[in-house]
């Protein structure tokens, strides 16, 4: 029915009394998220918006509501010690929204939540939006809708323009997944991709990555080597000059890796239809669904 | 964030690395004095944040203190890869008996610091890596450990068979990591590492990239950025809260996401034109980062047309409209501008520009193929 | 090896834990001194490694200097637990408002540091642990990691609901736990973690054991030791490189091995007799070691008789047997010795003593039967 | 046929050239043991008694010789980087004869040995041995000989002594393995108790602890619940004080905890055969084989 996140998400948020926290914990529950539960060290006992309880600490939240999910909007000096008390208080699916966390610091979180079992989205990615159902992150609900395309993207607003093209097109979404722009995340395409194939309600899959790294790369081995349902590919940054950070920490070519040209060449030795454009995607996944 | 070679050799001084001394001069009279208190053979090194500085001819070797000042002369001023040298280093030169090469970089793949350590040092390392790859020996670091002393001394015997000189590379090494550590770097480099005649190993040339998100934990390496050596729009748009990069087109491009930016970019090139610039307003609606975009794109004196393309999420169009209005006001603005909002209060944002003598778009194709055209003259100004 | 209260403070406060200003008497004049300084109500606390102190009459409050000189009178000198106070801690006295106790411990069966926590403080904890277990909070450290922000968070939350005292304690225990790794302890403790009546999270007791094997990364750790306190015999076996803990019975034993040395005590007492000491002379053969072991059990007033256990192994029978020869011949014998020797050498071991007209056998069973017959008098001396 | 070594054994000893690892090299290569290489770090390329390779590292010694097991007689200031050393160079049963390593370093090694399913030995213990196959470490192999008790101690001559009261009673041994005498130690009863169950040429065991910790406690239980052979018990430091380190950085009793008494009491209520001295093993072990 969905990838990652369904009606069974119990959403706690991290930093939920903060103004990004408490904004999108208003959206989230008016999309329909069960939202459990909220923490903010020293606020334990208040509610949020008369409905939602808020703890001090995560371990007390997960202890008293159920909460399998935790989504954080805590700032990024505090971003890794966020995801590492929801690691110990035994979450199962983490959402990491803030940007700017050190890599230094992913480097001790990532094989702390692996250790765990525990799967991590983020940090530096919008999150997660089953359509109808669930929404975790900050996607924005409007412009998805129900149905059977796949999503995934380490970006933001480029994944609401081509959702909202596919939209349009009557090409509605199973899941729409935002795995961050940041050199070091917990989950990757593959992991994305993994679970698109699993999905029986997932017939093909919209794929948007861009410079930097050769996570595009390894996916495309993975469509080729694991995948049965049909995978449209895009590329942002081909006109980015190299050595340069193009916002995103990870988009950034080093050398002569990462480019957009070896990407979108993978993307064709390994069966993807690459799209030239964000537009391309509707065409390119109608003829093959 | 890049540093300075200079300011590189500081932080690895800090943690023990046995660095040869060095100082800053900014004019030639200062690199003359600093070779006389030294003595001896020089060398005075272009401080630039740009790679083969050799061959460039901003390294030269000065035999007494008037070839140094001749040396400086020679350096200050000059052009490397587009910067502009505002400061040698002078530095004793050193007896060398052999070079390595040692770094430690963030990698990707592994999710871990891996050290790269090669024999074949002072040269450029990406290249051995291309025609020699077997020279390069690799160890990722698991950040739970840190670097195990057997580890450090395993990369130090790929360097020496020689154990006095592999203990003393074996320190080096792991001073480096614990630098890099400290420092939050994403690249420590020290190339080459030397032995110099007296059987001593020593960093000669150091390089470090450190992370921008790690900065607020050390305004002490904070305050080692050079802002003179930044572009002025760049710093412009750091200050502002923006992520700027200037190219060489003439479409500028004002958008909301590095990930839309770089296809905004990438579509201009598509239908035939050329982007000015890479600028990502973030997610906020603040209007005064509207101001301030306007403000750096127009500052380009390639740019013949601007380009908005905003997809409303948390970044309300209106405010962008918003932000547009305004900075017409403030900024006398001579150039086409040419408007895409989509999402979020898209009505809202849409009357404001109407209102105000713009006209506004919802298709990215659509927006981006008029801003071609605006650029390329065939069309008249949206404003 | 254990460190005295305001040994452990002083770790504490270089770890940024805050810790009342205090100073050591040795006379009642220095305390009053001490006590003016300080101005106010003040205590005076014996300095000496025993738990108990309070129940003792260690602890004393001062209303003023003359007070406080008559409590380190009282104090200093007085016995606890077999020892003597030969200083005192002087220390401002502080309003409390309410007790916690906090302290780290390497637990075995984690194979990790635990952190124990209570909100009832300023008590014996073992005896919470047994009369009300869920008043402890635990939680083993993960050292790979590291104490994490949010887990000293949670602890501290375990003792304040107040967010304000959260985060002081919060500090404290992570700073607890730096000191704890730094100092190479088993044991750091805080107890009682107090709160003031302005509100401030002061430790105003402390105790920290630390590991010996640790003891040479760390000298000044080492200089702490206060040997003034230690047994003599102890220290003298400590210095001799011998592992000697002094009982109250009569039979000296002197064996090579902390398990042989424990199931020979063990059974001197299944024989009916009353072993005087554990004494493991080690792996080592060195015949010092044995002369060392001798005096050390000669001191000793209550021995009535000497039994040697020696199982050969990385020891030589025959450097025991020599050192034994040696120790009679420079230190004055009168009690009786019975000697058991098996292993490597073992037979020119038998002959050396024989040569030397000492008897020897070759089963535990039996050395130690005729070790406590010998105490008891119930036998000759076997020299 | 024997618990942890047998004739597979290809050992290698880290610190072959100080004066503990070369004495009992020579030891353990005049018992038989195949000893197939030695680490020195700046002594790379010179050879032991003229015919064991010397290596300057593990990494190195491991791949040029396939050494499988590893004997650890450096200074306890650089032992925990042996066996962290030994264990990176993948290199499956590490034993640490090495006394004196500080707690604080266990702290780190053991999880790093877990990790990599590497079985260390020790620190602080007498090794082990198979008698007529192959002795790793410092136990002495003329007072071994070969059959089917299973030895495991937490001691050095304690085990000595009923061992030589096995071999003169004609009850040889399958393997003895001295697990150390110190709190943190990386291989414990029940893993050598789980061994000798599986072992075919394992008929009965002899068990030695001591006062200190709770390690008997549970392998007692191990024997009630999952043992179906005999083993017999005892417990050294009934005379021991409270609070007194006797000799052993381990043996120390705790509050109440760690008593000899509570340990016999258990060894009693799971079905172990408590040796009242040393010398009750043999007529327990034959009474129960």
């Amino acid at each position: 029915m969905s990838i990652l996140i369904d009606s069974s998400t119990r959403l706690l948020v991290q930093g939920i009394t903060g103004r990004d926290g408490s904004f999108h914990t208003r959206q989230m529950m008016e999309y329909g998220t069960d939202v459990v539960a909220g923490v903010t060290p020293g606020k334990g006992g208040q509610t949020f918006e008369g409905s939602v309880p808020i703890f001090d600490t995560v371990a007390q939240a997960a202890d008293r509501t159920g909460a399998n999910a935790s989504v954080i909007y805590v700032p990024a000096r505090f971003a890794a010690d966020a995801i590492f008390e929801a690691a110990d208080a035994g979450i199962a699916l983490i959402v990491c929204i803030t940007e700017g966390v050190p890599v230094g610091d992913m480097t001790r979180v990532l094989p702390f939540v692996a250790e765990r079992g525990v799967r991590l989205l983020g940090p530096n990615c919008p999150g997660a939006i089953t359509p109808g159902v669930c929404k975790v992150g900050i996607l924005p609900g409007q412009i998805v809708a129900p149905g059977n395309i796949g999503v995934v993207s380490r970006s933001g607003t480029l994944t609401y323009e081509v959702v909202y093209q596919l939209t349009r097109a009557g090409l509605g979404q199973s899941t729409c997944v935002g795995i961050g722009g940041d050199p070091l995340i917990g989950t990757d395409f593959v992991d994305c991709l993994r679970a698109f194939e699993a999905d029986d309600d997932t017939v093909a899959v919209a794929l948007m990555g861009e410079i930097g790294g050769t996570d595009e790369q390894v996916a495309a081995e993975f469509v080729r080597d694991h995948m049965t349902k049909p995978v449209v590919g895009y590329i942002a940054g081909r006109t980015a000059p190299p050595g340069r950070r193009m916002g995103h920490a990870g988009a950034i070519i080093s050398g002569s890796e990462g480019t957009a040209g070896e990407k979108m060449k993978a993307f064709e030795e390994c069966g993807i239809g690459v799209a030239e454009r964000p537009a391309d995607f509707v065409e390119l996944i109608q003829e093959r669904i | 964030m890049n540093i300075h070679e200079y300011q590189a050799k500081e932080i690895l001084r800090q943690h023990g690395i046995p660095v040869p001394p060095g100082e800053i001069a900014r004019t030639p009279e200062e690199a003359e004095r600093l070779a006389r208190e030294y003595g001896g053979m020089t060398v005075v090194k272009a401080q630039v944040h740009a790679g083969g500085r050799g061959k460039a001819g901003g390294v030269k070797l000065a035999a007494d203190p008037a070839a140094a000042r001749d040396a400086a002369a020679n350096i200050l001023g000059m052009e490397i890869k587009g910067l502009t040298v505002d400061r040698v280093l002078v530095t004793p030169a050193v007896e060398i008996r052999s070079e390595a090469y040692v770094g430690i970089v963030l990698d990707r793949a592994s999710q871990r610091p891996v050290f790269m350590v090669s024999a074949e040092g002072g040269v450029d390392i990406e290249e051995v890596a291309v025609t020699n790859p077997d020279a390069i020996t690799r160890f990722a670091v698991d950040p739970r450990y840190g670097l195990l002393p057997h580890q450090s001394m395993g990369l130090a015997f790929a360097l020496y068979d020689d154990i006095e000189l592999a203990r003393q590379a074996s320190r080096i090494i792991s001073a480096l990591y614990d630098a890099y550590v400290a420092a939050g770097a994403t690249l420590a480099e020290v190339n080459p590492m030397i032995v110099d005649d007296t059987g001593v190993v020593l960093a000669i040339d150091a390089k470090m990239n450190i992370d921008d998100n790690a900065l607020f934990r050390m305004p002490e390496i904070e305050a080692m950025r050079d802002t003179e050596a930044e572009d002025p729009a760049e710093k412009k748009a750091r200050e502002a809260g923006l992520s700027y990069i200037q190219l060489d087109g003439d479409v500028g491009c004002c958008v909301n996401g590095a990930g839309l930016a770089m296809a905004t970019m990438d579509l201009v090139k598509y239908y035939g034109g050329s982007p000015a610039n890479f600028l990502d307003i973030g997610g906020s609606s603040n209007p005064d980062k509207v101001v301030a975009a306007l403000e750096i794109i127009t500052a380009d004196s390639n740019v013949k047309a601007i380009l908005f393309n905003i997809f409303g999420g948390i970044t309300r169009c209106d405010d962008v409209a918003n932000g547009i209005v305004e900075a017409t006001k403030r900024i006398d603005i001579a150039l086409p501008i040419t408007i895409r909002l989509t999402g979020t209060n898209e009505r809202e944002a849409i009357e404001i520009l109407q209102a105000n003598g713009f006209t506004a778009m919802t298709d990215m194709d659509e927006v981006v193929k008029r801003g071609v055209a605006l650029a390329a003259g065939a069309a008249g100004g949206g404003a």
